[in-house]
């Protein structure tokens, strides 16, 4: 007999499927709201990022600072790759991905006994050490200037070669690439893995004596995190056709944070795809008012804190709550509830 | 050699020393008891005996097996599970997920991204079988930090058995209890007694006295005394207190 | 029922309407002609490129007083570029695909406008770079459709050193902010001195973002030179002028600081603005025109806190100006005919209030023109006039030679017609 | 002999900026130490006294008529000290507006206390630009603090050890307001057991709002004197938040003398490097913080805390 | 086994004209095995002898020699090897260092000879007093010297030091008096007014 507990992962769900319907058609309706397609290339980028980067915070609990690093180490790996070995997008975006993890892995080796605030602030000081590299290493990544000039390639998909040169193109081959990322890590978080990062951020003494790695495990999301942001930072260097440092400083690390907090990251797996929406879309809506977008934003981000630390995902769940607390005359057969479950 | 000896153990935190020397050593399928006044050590030994801190000195033996200083994660691979003082329950999971994750089952295939563990049914059902051993049926679903105190503990228990352990170590499982729960939670333990090794600390002498079958009380980090409770009951002390006639 | 449908149709017409200016096709003989202001209004350079940023209005209002350009209004559209060269890029790519404008103007920090042009080569669409002052900026990151209009490090050093080399004496040292900017001044300067004469006793690196220059001022001490070049910019140069006027040092020393941009001093004391610094343009020139600029500035900007005009200014002013006039002597906004006229852009001197004639070069996309140095005006009275002009350099004694040979401009081949 | 007079000098100055950077960590570590929190708006606290105190020294009084005439003929030093005493208020009344927003998240994830001071230093600072502008500025300060001395053939600068020695004098007397009276013991009961703070007695909500006062206006008062010498700008308080966390955590949270020696140390490293290595100066501090905690999992002095779960 | 020769612990206030403030003689030797009472009012010297005597304070003059061998002459981290300080459930080992631990001696015993109990809680709700006394009959048994301090402000106090000890020390003053039985101990008439009503039990 079926265990009535057991409710296998679906590969799609609808949350799911919504999200890649509404992002995918991006290019069909962003012009007619008032965006763009590049807005829609960097927002793609951005949620890449911000899913890997929430597998850490949200999932783990382990507030990285310094996640810009590993972003722009990406970015850098495939500038070099392009401006320097051979160019293939294919090539560069492995590169980038596999830079971003040995990166973030090296400095997961410091940081994966640590906890809390020491975690935090080694992760900052990790951060800070390889934006420095960046910036002193003229030769290799053409210091402050970054490097320029890393023209668009075009992308090999077997028989076919498809030039990346417009953003509409590249809009796809990113979205393509969030498709994969997104499947890949919503199976991660519901293998035992991910069931375990959680159990980490709950007690991580309790995960310990039942029998987990922990320092493993955290090393492992850790650099799992800063391949997904190397590859992000990689596309990112598609996209703006250099690669900078200031992607690397702490100020844009914080970004990734308030971006995935905002969406909801604790509460939920979409919680950054919300967050890296909406930063981005309120960043180009303000930017274009105001000169001092910072301070609405600043607002906004300290309204959510105060009222719905939750995020956005969080407003949500309490919507569906109440839903169902309405209608609650059916009893309902649900999932076991999960706290970053993904609903 | 017995089947958990403990030998010598010594631990400083700073100044402060809080294992003087500690001698002890369990017998499989038996429940010892471990005991002591408020602030003499208890909790400390326990989390030298079952790897949270490393002992300045002395030595641990389980099964045969020097296990002193290894990390709790290799303790436990070797059949040794506990439960905590302070709980530490996976608090945003649900019943069923906190004993899911600390199933051996689970733990060996940590790495492994393409076991779908929701959707697994051996594991599911075996989780609910536990959850049930220690009285939580009907309550799987209900998240850990929703579940009134009494629930926890007992969860906190079955967290503990999900690793299918040899040797069962409960740190103070009545704190915090009512009469009432005290009560109920004896008559679980006496029923895991019959499957398990079990070894528990506890302030609460009548508890022990009535389930275990060796205690050693510890004070001022050292093995103060040791025997049955018999033995222990036999102390004109200890008589007189049980029946209030120091006071 | 009706009503709902009426109004969906007045809806529709309307939003049809909208949809169509936006993209262009209705036709109107008057169709404003946008242009995209980026620069930097927070972050390091928000208050210089407030200063660029007006005098970028400054000349459009001019044109637009007398008719626009080619009978067309100009209209603008700013987006903050935060100093930041990803902003930079999502900026450009914003302004040319989603708002359609026709040329872009603005930049302070280099790598914002290397990102910018970077877009705008790929577009084929025209950028000004008023402000920034990297040698790269004309060199090795030139683009075709890019012009620069500010002087640059190694035209102020150019300058600057032979002169001091002379009047100060032999023994220099040198102070690099330890990135890209600074190391290209740096090492133009290292080699005009030493070409001159002078010895380099040492270089001391600043990181960007010290705020502390206490250990580099007590090394230089006990280094003793004469001259001490400093190529240090930004936030790290206003905290180093501080602390070397709390040292008294700034007299004991002859300090050579490459460039002074006017919003970055304007204010401070006197005593802060020791040593000799290049500029493009200052406000007390005694040339035609001059006075007639100022009094435009206060009438049109009375309330800001600049009183009068400053280099940055001018060079965002003149920058727009000869676009526009550029654009009115091609007779059409196409973007080739543009950056031809562009290219063989001419201005006299007294055009231009400065005392040399001023004119692109085409190989390197850099407005040549009058080097000024400067050093405070210890005796004034009055907080605006700060300055104390104490030599000029024609464009062809400071002309920068390199950039020549390390800007490669794309052919016209290459870059993408574009017609606003 | 030619080697020690050489360093000697940095020695002094690595002192002298150690104490410095110890003054800046004063307030936040005040209010990590009780409240386990991580005010990131500490640095924009830290701009905003010297904002005020510029504004208080040297104000725009033309709509004051006569009480504005004589108010500027005041001499400069008067006004300074009046700065010196007002600023640090003012913020201090900030920081408790703050801290009111706070109390929502006591009791939540601790991220979210520090992001939401985050977001607050974002509030601050851009309020700071559109008030003040975004331009440099400069603080006035009384001549008998400024200028410069000579010794062994070096000039030093008066502000620096006037700065120096100011901090200091703050350091002690944060210590003895810790240490030796009532006030102290509560709140470093508070540091330790806010459970039995309270069962003593003693009203937590009023406590933690005079720490977090008292937090703020020590941000405040590090700001005023140090802005004199990194200048005056919108942004400036990036370049303390950092450092001050940094101290903390080298120091060890919850250590009082471990956050001034590491402030020491801090000043001592940033000298040597500056001197020495001096592209490296920026970084030499993160390599300190790595070292040391790579070392020492809890810094040099620290207590177990809340803040490492 | 505990020999204290001429120990003298003087404590002074002021810089230039010393007051002094305090001050503690002792001068016993103890050979056999045994569970010494301690008594005395707060204040008299009880911890500090102790503390003397397991070297954790540095005496103004003579020494201790505990099993043969003076504490103050062991390294500081193995003192408790001969001479142990119960803090009523805790130990605190803090000693003002004198000199490097290098130039000292190691102990000669590897469980501690002598074992100084300052006042145990005596709980009487929860029956661990039994085990308690059954620890230092044990203790005695096992060749160790015991020291019991209590200070009795309740009846079973008394019954525990009547049951428990061998010998009484009443330390009033910084002065030290010793007694053979209980019986004796209470002729001395310091220690009928520090007992007061308890004396009758």
């Amino acid at each position: 007999m079926k265990s009535p507990f057991a409710i296998s992962t679906p590969v799609f769900t609808r949350p799911m499927l919504l999200m890649f319907v509404v992002l995918g058609t991006f290019p069909l309706w962003g012009t007619s709201v008032g965006l763009y397609n590049y807005l829609g290339v960097e927002i793609i980028i951005w949620i890449i990022y911000a899913l890997g980067f929430n597998l850490l915070l949200g999932y783990t609990g382990l507030p990285s600072f310094g996640h810009g690093a590993y972003f722009g180490i990406g970015a850098y790996a495939y500038s070099l790759c392009q401006l320097n070995v051979f160019e293939s997008v294919w090539a560069g975006i492995l590169l980038g991905a596999f830079a971003g993890g040995v990166a973030a892995g090296l400095a997961a080796c410091f940081l994966s006994h640590r906890r809390g605030i020491y975690f935090a602030l080694m992760t900052i000081a990790f951060g800070q050490v390889f934006w420095f590299i960046a910036i002193k290493w003229h030769t290799l990544t053409g210091g402050e200037d970054g490097l320029l000039n890393v023209y668009r390639g075009t992308l090999s998909l077997g028989p076919v070669d498809v030039s990346l040169k417009s953003n509409e193109a590249l809009f796809y081959f990113a979205f393509a690439v969030l498709v994969v990322i997104t499947l890949l890590l919503w199976r991660i978080v519901h293998s035992p893995y991910g069931k375990a990062l959680q159990a980490i951020r709950m007690s991580e003494m309790r995960a310990g004596f039942v029998g987990y790695n922990v320092w493993l495990m955290k090393w492992s999301v850790f650099t799992l995190s800063g391949v997904i942001a190397g590859l992000a930072g990689s596309i990112f260097a598609i996209a703006q056709e250099s690669a900078y440092p200031d992607v690397m400083s702490l100020h844009a690390s914080g970004f990734i944070v308030m971006m995935t907090l905002i969406g909801g990251g604790f509460v939920s797996f979409w919680g950054p795809v919300i967050g890296a929406i909406i930063f981005f879309v309120a960043r180009d809506f303000l930017g274009s008012l105001t000169e001092t977008w910072l301070l609405w934003y600043g607002l906004m981000f300290m309204a959510v804190m105060l009222f719905k630390p939750e995020g956005i995902a969080g407003v949500w769940q309490d919507f569906m709550k109440k839903q169902k607390a309405k209608s609650a005359a059916t009893p309902t057969s649900q999932t076991p509830k999960n706290s970053v479950a993904g609903e | 050699m017995a089947f958990f000896e403990a030998k010598h153990l010594q631990k400083r935190f700073g100044d402060q020393v809080v294992l003087e020397d500690i001698t002890l050593s369990f017998e499989a399928g038996q429940l010892s008891g471990i005991m002591g006044p408020n602030g003499a050590g208890k909790s400390t030994c326990f989390n030298v005996l079952t790897g949270q801190y490393k002992p300045d000195g002395g030595t641990v033996h389980f099964d045969g097996q020097d296990i002193t200083g290894l990390p709790p994660r290799k303790i436990s691979g070797m059949g040794i599970a506990r439960s905590f003082q302070i709980m530490t329950l996976f608090d945003e999971f649900s019943a069923i997920d906190n004993i899911m994750i600390a199933l051996r089952n689970t733990v060996t295939r940590a790495f492994n991204p393409l076991y779908d563990l929701p959707g697994d049914t051996t594991t599911m059902d075996r989780a609910a079988d536990v959850l049930a051993k220690v009285g939580l049926k009907g309550r799987e679903l209900e998240q850990a930090i929703n579940l009134p105190y009494g629930e926890r503990r007992a969860l906190e228990i079955g967290v503990a058995l999900a690793s299918e352990p040899r040797l069962l170590f409960l740190d103070e499982p009545t704190q915090g209890l009512g009469v009432d729960g005290t009560a109920r939670l004896a008559d679980l333990i006496l029923e895991l007694k019959e499957t398990y090794s079990i070894v528990i600390i506890e302030h609460d002498m009548k508890f022990l006295f009535r389930l275990a079958d060796k205690i050693s009380v510890i004070h001022w980090g050292q093995v103060i005394t040791e025997g049955s409770p018999e033995d222990l009951r036999a102390n004109e002390w200890v008589q007189a207190s049980q029946l209030g006639e120091v006071a | 029922m009706r009503n709902f449908t009426s109004k969906l149709m007045t809806g529709a017409a309307t939003f049809a309407v909208v949809a169509a200016i936006a993209t262009g096709s209705v036709p109107a003989t008057a169709k404003p002609l946008l242009i995209g202001l980026t620069s930097d209004a927070s972050g390091q350079y928000a208050n210089s490129g407030a200063s660029d940023r007006r005098g970028m209005l400054m000349a459009i209002e001019e044109f637009n007083a007398k008719g626009g350009v080619m009978g067309r209004e100009i209209k603008t559209i700013h987006i903050d570029t935060e100093t930041t060269p990803a902003t930079g890029s999502r900026v450009a790519e914003r302004m040319i695909t989603r708002e359609k404008v026709g040329f872009m103007i603005g930049a302070v920090s280099s790598g914002v406008a290397n990102a910018i042009s970077q877009v705008a080569q790929k577009y084929g669409v025209v950028y000004l770079n008023t402000n920034s002052s990297s040698p790269t900026e004309s060199g090795k990151n030139c683009h075709r459709v890019k012009f620069v209009w500010d002087g640059n490090g190694k035209n102020f050093a150019q300058a600057a050193v032979q002169n001091a080399v002379n009047k100060y004496g032999k023994k220099w040292l040198l102070m690099t902010n330890d990135y890209v900017w600074g190391h290209n001044t740096s090492k133009a300067t290292r080699q005009l001195a030493e070409a001159a004469g002078a010895k380099i006793i040492d270089e001391i690196m600043i990181p960007q973002g010290t705020r502390d220059f206490s250990s580099a001022l007590l090394k230089i001490q006990q280094a003793s030179p004469k001259v001490i070049a400093a190529a240090v910019g930004g936030d790290d140069q206003k905290a180093m002028r501080t602390q070397i006027s709390q040292l008294d040092m700034g007299a004991k020393y002859a300090w050579i600081n490459n460039q002074q941009d006017w919003p970055d001093v304007y204010g401070l004391p006197a005593k802060n603005l020791f040593g000799v610094f290049g500029t493009t343009w200052y406000y007390k020139f005694d040339l035609p025109g001059v006075e007639e600029f100022n009094a435009k500035y206060a009438k049109m900007y009375p309330d800001t806190k600049m009183k009068v005009p400053g280099n940055v200014f001018f060079n965002g002013y003149w920058a727009t100006r000869s676009l526009l006039e550029a654009i009115e002597a091609a007779g059409t906004t196409e973007n080739h005919a543009v950056i031809k006229q562009l290219e063989n852009l001419r201005i006299p001197a007294a055009t231009r209030m400065q005392h040399d004639d001023a004119f692109m070069n085409p190989n390197t996309h850099q407005m040549q023109q009058t080097i000024y140095l400067a050093t405070a005006n210890l005796a004034s009275k009055d907080k605006d006039d700060m300055f104390q002009i104490v030599a000029h350099a024609s464009p062809a004694a400071v002309n920068d030679a390199s950039s020549n040979e390390t800007c490669k401009l794309e052919s016209m081949a290459d870059t993408p017609k574009y017609t606003p | 002999m030619d080697v020690i007079l050489n360093l000697l000098p940095h020695l002094v100055n690595g002192l002298a900026l150690g104490l410095l950077f110890a003054l800046i960590a004063l307030g936040f570590m005040l209010i990590v130490g009780v409240m386990e929190l991580i005010n990131l708006a500490h640095g924009s606290l830290f701009a905003l006294g010297a904002y005020f105190a510029m504004s208080i020294i040297d104000p725009n009084l033309s709509y004051f008529g006569s009480f504005g005439d004589w108010y500027s003929a005041l001499p400069l030093a008067l006004r300074y000290v009046v700065a010196l005493a007002l600023a640090p208020a003012l913020v201090a009344l900030v920081g408790m507006g703050l801290e009111i927003c706070m109390r929502r998240t006591y009791g939540k994830k601790a991220e979210y206390g520090l992001l939401l001071t985050y977001g607050a230093a974002l509030v601050i600072e851009e309020t700071i630009r559109i008030t003040w502008g975004s331009a440099e500025q400069v603080m006035p300060i009384p001549d008998a603090v400024s200028g410069a001395f000579f010794a062994g053939g070096m000039i030093y600068s008066n502000y620096r050890f006037y700065a120096a020695f100011f901090a200091l004098f703050m350091i002690i007397v944060v210590w003895l307001f810790l240490e030796k009276t009532p006030y102290g013991a509560t709140i470093k009961a508070g540091a330790h057991d806010s459970e039995m703070v309270r069962a003593l007695g003693v009203n937590l909500t009023r406590l933690r709002l005079l720490v977090f006062g008292l937090g703020a206006s020590l941000s405040g008062i590090a700001g005023i004197i140090l802005t004199p010498i990194w200048g005056l700008r919108p942004h400036v308080g990036v370049d303390v938040v950092i450092p001050a966390f940094l101290i903390i955590v080298v120091g060890g949270i919850g250590s009082f003398w471990g956050a001034v020696i590491a402030g020491v140390m801090v000043g001592l490293v940033v000298a040597f490097s500056g001197a020495y290595v001096s592209e490296w100066s920026m970084m030499s501090m993160y390599l300190l913080l790595i070292v040391v905690v790579t070392f020492r999992t809890r810094g040099l002095f620290g207590k177990k805390s809340a803040l490492e779960n | 086994m505990l020999d204290v020769k001429g120990l003298r612990k003087i404590y002074q206030r002021g810089f230039i004209n010393k007051e002094e403030t305090f001050r503690l003689e002792a001068n016993f030797k103890i050979d056999e095995p045994q569970v010494v009472g301690v008594m005395g009012p707060n204040g008299s010297g009880k911890t500090t002898l102790f503390e003397l005597i397991t070297g954790s304070n540095q005496p103004t003059e003579g020494e201790v020699l505990c099993a043969g061998q003076n504490i103050h002459d062991v390294k500081y981290r193995q003192r408790d090897r001969l001479a142990i300080h119960y803090h009523q459930s805790y130990q605190v080992r803090h000693f003002s260092k004198t000199k490097p631990s290098f130039m000292m001696e190691k102990p000669v015993s590897d469980y501690p000879m002598v074992h100084l109990f300052d006042e145990p809680q005596f709980n009487t709700q929860d029956g661990y007093i039994g085990f308690m006394l059954d620890f230092f009959k044990r203790l005695r048994a096992d060749g160790r010297l015991v020291f019991l301090c209590v200070h009795p402000n309740e009846k079973f106090h008394v019954k525990i030091m009547r049951e428990a000890c061998d010998r009484y020390i009443f330390v009033q003053k910084g002065q030290l008096s010793f007694a053979d039985d209980y019986d004796t101990l209470l002729e001395n008439p310091d220690v009928m007014d520090y007992l007061g009503a308890l004396a009758a039990y």
